[in-house]
């Protein structure tokens, strides 16, 4: 069923939207007029540009408001979710232990030069994150969090000798796509080495999505806000079903 | 409260006995008059309601005819309209229909005087029983939720027009940590010399007040303050030409604030003086018996005129209508004086300035619940910076234990809040006060400081103002432009054909019955 | 000649965008989906929804960065002004000495319900705004300021009384577009009555725009940010047009 | 200054006698050694400069060598390549053009020691004039446009990765008030045993630090700096494996402030604490020389841990930084010691905590134009809030007089800044700042209050850290991973190769002209 629905201002339907950029024109009549041209040519109905200043000499600032008749499904938005239904820690290390019988290990590490622990330190650590305890307090799991700036060579030396079942990368430095280099190469290397299937490969970060890193050739992709129990609960229904599939 | 100003006591009290004195011939004046509203505010609580097919109200039809039929309305209008029941047989509500389709209650003369008096004191008895429940429920409801409202009650408000819109977004914002939900009332409706009837859907930059539409909302209210356990505050406008009859009306439909000002209809809207200064007594006088706290309108002299230059005439107002209200039996804890964060953001130390003047108000008004209003003026297109003035406000009044705050928006410049705007300010107000929460109490004032000269200063000009006000007198005062420079001939003005001097039969049992409550008068 | 321009976020042409708004769909990966897919079907060739949270049960508020492609013309972006080039408070003066020889009567009002007078009055009083004096400081201007709240027909009927040349119409409420209505009945009487042609007629206010005003039949329309000096200098020049068009 | 909180002048006292124990040991350790990056950092004073085809600097190229062939570094770089110079015949810039074209200046070893040690000596005062005219350029201007700065100075980074887009961005943040700016570096540029060469165009999450980007940037500034008259300071990044050449570099340009921390690298980028300690004291010599100002980096302790359970770990490493300060001759009025605004928002007074904190930081080191990092950790995406967090953040700098305060961006959880981002900050620190610009002077803290007691604890629980620290020795400290949570081990880490023991002929004419200037060491 389709259900359509626009942004509301005050009014159900007014289609209001608040908008602020730069221009790389002077500040003026001019620069105002082709402020609310832009707005309108981006398909906004109307548009009033309720300020602008200067930035410098040839850089100006808009803030505007605009509406807009185009709406969305709402019904056919899927989530970009990785994992449909999350599962509590210790339903997790039950269902690890029902349906593997063993410990699953899971080594985690913040690659390339990028230097952000507290991401994959949330996932993996003890502790955890919001109250979500970490990996590492999980009896059914036995979690390796190699930290930061870790080489992706070094991570799947480690996680060969670890034996272990899945990786978790973490990418926090997104500027001029560093991280589509990093998690790119991490994948070539593992189908060089003919290892890809021997591992679940979850990519994680705040301006990670799932689409993108399934896109990149990972199992998964978990963004802001996610927690331990979401990969865990991911990574074992994996493994699971990679076990039945053999 | 600790005070921290070292203001001087003597002049406090100096000032109130100007205040008093300024007072003082109004009310003298006040005494002889009604007004058609005074006497449709009377009506209502006695029972008469609904409007004609042409949106005329009961209460107007009835006040109509009574001041075109002999011996017109210097006797009041309650006698007339008990008789009528009486005389129909009708149950109020039913009369109220005949009346509306037609009847003129006027066409014979009262048969049975003392037997109307009867009727009448049973009509009102009724009337003031339901505004008494209304009080005690609000109590009790306050006790029930007792610690669960934001310190300072957090205002916001809401003007789409539409009272279903309306409820939308206060429903929102109560969920969100409103205490206060202000249903902000459509452009000018304080010049209209009626109550529009029912629920309604377009007004202009408000929505108008009506007693269904004050229905409508307290439900919804109530409901959230039951899911939330938070008791949510409403409120309405009454200055205006209907002051007392909204008035009644929010009694009726327990709203619990009320913004009335003693001059604000005279100085703002150009409605006559006379007629305002009796309609502000007796409006006054119904918040009083229904526990409902005022909101006086101090803020509207910065919103023309310069906050710093000026700050004394607010404070100069709180006076006079602390005073005004003490007339009209309205207790301190009731006294919702108004001021506002006016002060033009470029002015170097001018949150300092602020910070005085707010902690002033709160020092010389220590049971007063203060009612703080936000930037304004000074709020522009940059949404940004306006958020940021906003904030400021925000830290200012907690910082001075203010007790009723307005919620500022980003958007103040551009449109009436939009849903997101609303909710941006309330995360952001929540934010602020609860990180320098007990700033009020680990922060003083150097001695010497800025601070400090700052509200003695202003002290001492609402002083000589008040002072110049005294040898004038109030009404020439204001005739002579001395307040937020508009000039106010006292016969000018809008409504003072409204204005009816009481015959030495006047016979109201709601007045007698308020003032004796209250204590006051008679 | 076409110069094209986009949104600057740090790069030249990286198109950067910031929206806000609310949508009527409870707070939950999907409304965060829906809120993506709502800015890319505006035309945006990709967005980040970057905050997300509940304002009740039904309604949430996104805050997403998204870039563009379209850019818009600079320099075929004709300001929405009335006078091309405004004068000073002397030149205008100066002018209406030269070629009218006589005062300019100007009666100005807000009119209909609404009681802004501090706008009119910024232009008319004496003291103006922002250091631009107001036309009652003009040797060569009769300025009649009516006030707030002030009736069409009262306007009409003082101006005619007056002798007025121009009339200054404020209007500051525009919700639910009450203004338009008060705009178009002045200008509807002024024709019933025969009377268009006789005064020069200006709109003002902070949503005002001149395209707005001319639309409605006004000579001209003054916005946000417009001093007496801009009315002033239009009115002159639009009477001295009248005049030698006689 | 006038001080507010009461803390004990004893157990201040105290702490600075605990760093300085603390830190003696490492300084004698830190006499014995020296590391390639001393020594590239010697030659680049003394004019060794140039890339190969491969993007190899020259001075490494030389160290490489030099390390390569008997008798090693041990001696020194700097008597190698000046006996070069003498023997090539050729001008330093001439002799580094035929090094990056592969010129091995170890094939032969030193001929005439004396001569070379001439020459050295002429080539390394070429060097330092240069840094002393800078220094006295700056001064000059700094009094030409003196009152002309904001206090605190306001200090915006610029990172898009590309000098020549950071210069328009820089351009735009001065006019509009910035007086610092800072360009923040690459991604991981710290790990790098080299500083890459000429201007660059792609770095990530920020731009390369190179010479020819200094320059770069520096001749942006000073244009602007006439135009707005108003000095704009420069800002780079020293610590990590190249802290003495990128010091050099940022002496040779006239850089003005360098953020130089005494154990940043070993703790957060887990680089060798042997050559870090090494490192550090020569860089904050050249420092020292250059009238720089460094900024310590504090805050990282908080962007990792708590603010409030580790506030007392920004107090002790700030005695640190100090002591580690000293002992390079840096005065106190170069000490950039850094904290931050990362209290969680959601705690109750949590801004009151950072005003007692901000004020104590104040307090300890008065001469100190402390740096003031905003809220970083719990920025979210929404931006509204962050603006509002970095106003408070605003609000409590100027409070407390900082004197080097990083604008918060309110989109630091999403992206490198934005030049509106930028802008929007500048504009709304610029109006919070002025309007509660006599803050300082006017409030006081209450005694007994909350505000004293968070000073006072801190304070207390930085003495017994430090107590600990002194107790183990700091190199065993950071081992047990006593500081950010993190163990480094003294053998572990980057850059430990890059560390060599002096032999008795070690000579290095920087470094004693230095330590002569400076009145300290040798
Ligand atoms: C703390 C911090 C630092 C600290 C890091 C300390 C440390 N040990 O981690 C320090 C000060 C060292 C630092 C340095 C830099 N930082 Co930084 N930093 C931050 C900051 C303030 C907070 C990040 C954080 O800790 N978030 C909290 C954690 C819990 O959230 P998270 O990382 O998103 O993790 C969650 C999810 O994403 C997910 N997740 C994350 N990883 C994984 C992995 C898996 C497998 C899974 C399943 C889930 C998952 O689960 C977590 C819990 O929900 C952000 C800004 C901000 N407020 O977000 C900037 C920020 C991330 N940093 C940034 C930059 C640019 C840098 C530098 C490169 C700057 C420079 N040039 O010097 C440096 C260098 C770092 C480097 N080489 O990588 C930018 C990145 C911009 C971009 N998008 O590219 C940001 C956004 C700031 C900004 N606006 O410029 N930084
Ligand atoms: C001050 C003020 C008031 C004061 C007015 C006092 C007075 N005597 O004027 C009081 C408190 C009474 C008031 C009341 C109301 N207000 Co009011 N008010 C404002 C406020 C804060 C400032 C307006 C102002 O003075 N601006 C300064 C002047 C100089 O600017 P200006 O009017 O734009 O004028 C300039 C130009 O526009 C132009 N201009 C204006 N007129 C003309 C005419 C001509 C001929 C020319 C050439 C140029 C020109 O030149 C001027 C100088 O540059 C604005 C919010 C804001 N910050 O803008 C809200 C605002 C205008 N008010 C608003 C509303 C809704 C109301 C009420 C209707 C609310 C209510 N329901 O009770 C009431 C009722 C008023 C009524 N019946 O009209 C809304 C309007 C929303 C909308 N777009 O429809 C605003 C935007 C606030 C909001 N966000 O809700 N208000
Ligand atoms: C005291 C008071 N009463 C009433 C009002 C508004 O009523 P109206 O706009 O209908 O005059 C205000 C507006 O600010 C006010 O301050
Ligand atoms: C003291 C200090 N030095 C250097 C840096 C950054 O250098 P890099 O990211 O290259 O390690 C920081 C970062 O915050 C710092 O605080």
């Amino acid at each position: 069923m389709a259900r359509i629905v626009r942004p509301y201002g005050d009014t159900m339907d007014d289609g209001k939207v608040q908008l602020s950029f730069t221009l790389p024109v002077p500040e003026g009549p001019q620069g105002r007029e082709a402020a609310r041209l832009a707005v309108l040519g981006w398909g906004f109905k109307d548009c009033e540009v309720v300020h602008s200043d200067a930035i410098s000499d040839d850089f100006s600032f808009y803030v505007a408001y605009a509406s807009t008749d185009k709406g969305v499904d709402y019904d056919s938005a899927r989530p970009d979710a990785a994992a449909e239904t999350s599962m509590s820690m210790d339903e997790i290390d039950e269902f690890i232990r029902e349906r593997l019988g063993r410990k699953v290990v899971i080594v985690g590490a913040c690659t390339g030069f990028d230097a952000h622990t507290v991401g994959i330190d949330a996932i993996m650590n003890m502790k955890g994150y919001n109250h979500h305890y970490g990996l590492e307090r999980y009896r059914m799991v036995e979690a390796h969090n190699l930290g930061a700036q870790v080489p992706n060579e070094r991570l799947i030396e480690y996680a060969e000798k670890a034996g272990a079942d899945a990786l978790l990368v973490s990418q926090v430095v997104t500027q001029k796509d560093v991280h589509i280099g990093n998690l790119t190469e991490l994948i070539e290397l593992l189908e060089a080495k003919g290892e890809r299937g021997r591992f679940v490969c979850v990519a994680g970060g705040p301006r990670i999505g799932n689409k993108l890193a399934v896109e990149l050739g990972f199992d998964a992709g978990f963004g802001r806000g996610s927690y331990a129990n979401d990969v865990a609960a991911f990574v074992a229904k994996k493994i699971v079903e990679k076990k039945k599939a053999r | 409260m600790r005070k921290k100003l070292g203001l001087s006591e003597e002049k406090i009290a100096r000032a109130r006995e100007l205040a008093s004195s300024i007072v003082s011939p109004i009310m003298e004046f006040v005494e002889g008059y009604t007004t058609v509203a005074v006497e449709r505010a009377t009506l209502r609580i006695a029972g008469a309601d609904g409007a004609d097919p042409d949106g005329v109200p009961v209460p107007n039809k009835i006040v109509d005819s009574i001041r075109a039929s002999e011996p017109g309305l210097g006797g009041g209008a309650l006698l007339r309209y008990a008789d009528a029941v009486l005389r129909s047989g009708l149950a109020p509500e039913a009369l109220n229909e005949r009346i509306a389709a037609g009847l003129d209650i006027c066409e014979r003369p009262v048969s049975d005087a003392a037997a109307a008096r009867g009727k009448a004191m049973e009509l009102v008895s009724l009337g003031l029983d339901r505004i008494t429940r209304n009080r005690s429920r609000r109590e009790e409801k306050l006790r029930e939720f007792e610690g669960r409202n934001n310190d300072p009650l957090l205002y916001l408000i809401v003007a789409t027009g539409n009272i279903h819109e309306d409820v939308k977004q206060a429903r929102a914002a109560a969920l969100k940590g409103a205490d206060v939900i202000a249903v902000i009332r459509t452009t000018a409706q304080s010049l209209l010399d009626y109550v529009p009837y029912g629920a309604t859907t377009e007004g202009f930059g408000g929505t108008y007040a009506t007693q269904e539409n004050f229905r409508i909302m307290r439900e919804a209210l109530d409901e959230v303050a039951e899911r939330e356990r938070r008791y949510i505050r409403l409120t309405n406008y009454a200055s205006g030409l209907c002051m007392p009859e909204i008035a009644a009306m929010g009694a009726l439909e327990r709203l619990d604030m009320m913004l009335n000002d003693s001059m604000y209809g005279i100085l703002f809207r150009d409605i006559n003086m006379y007629r305002t200064f009796v309609d502000q007594r007796f409006s006054r006088m119904i918040n009083a018996f229904a526990g409902i706290t005022i909101n006086t309108g101090e803020d509207n002299y910065l919103t023309t005129s310069d906050a710093f230059e000026n700050a004394h005439t607010v404070l100069a107002s709180q006076f006079l209508n602390e005073r005004f209200a003490r007339e009209a039996g309205l207790p301190a804890g009731l006294m919702g004086l108004g001021h506002a964060f006016e002060m033009d953001p470029s002015i170097k130390d001018g949150f300092l300035y602020e910070l005085a003047q707010a902690e002033m108000a709160r020092e010389i008004f220590p049971e007063a619940p203060l009612k703080y209003m936000p930037p304004t003026k000074f709020m522009s297109g940059d949404v940004f910076q306006g958020l940021v003035m906003d904030s400021m406000f925000n830290f200012a009044s907690k910082a001075t234990g203010q007790g009723i705050h307005l919620l500022g928006m980003l958007t103040e410049a551009i449109h009436t809040p939009f849903m997101m705007d609303r909710f941006i300010g309330l995360e952001t107000a929540k934010y602020v006060m609860n990180s320098m929460s007990s700033f009020a109490d680990e922060v003083e004032f150097r001695e010497g400081g800025l601070v400090r000269a700052r509200a003695a200063e202003v002290l001492e000009q609402a002083l000589s103002f008040l002072d110049e006000i005294e040898g004038k007198g109030l009404m020439e005062a204001i005739a002579a432009g001395m307040f937020a420079d508009v000039r106010r001939p006292k016969d000018g003005g809008k409504g003072l054909e409204g204005l009816v001097k009481k015959s030495p039969d006047y016979w109201n049992p709601v007045e007698a019955e308020l003032e004796r409550a209250l204590g006051i008068g008679g």
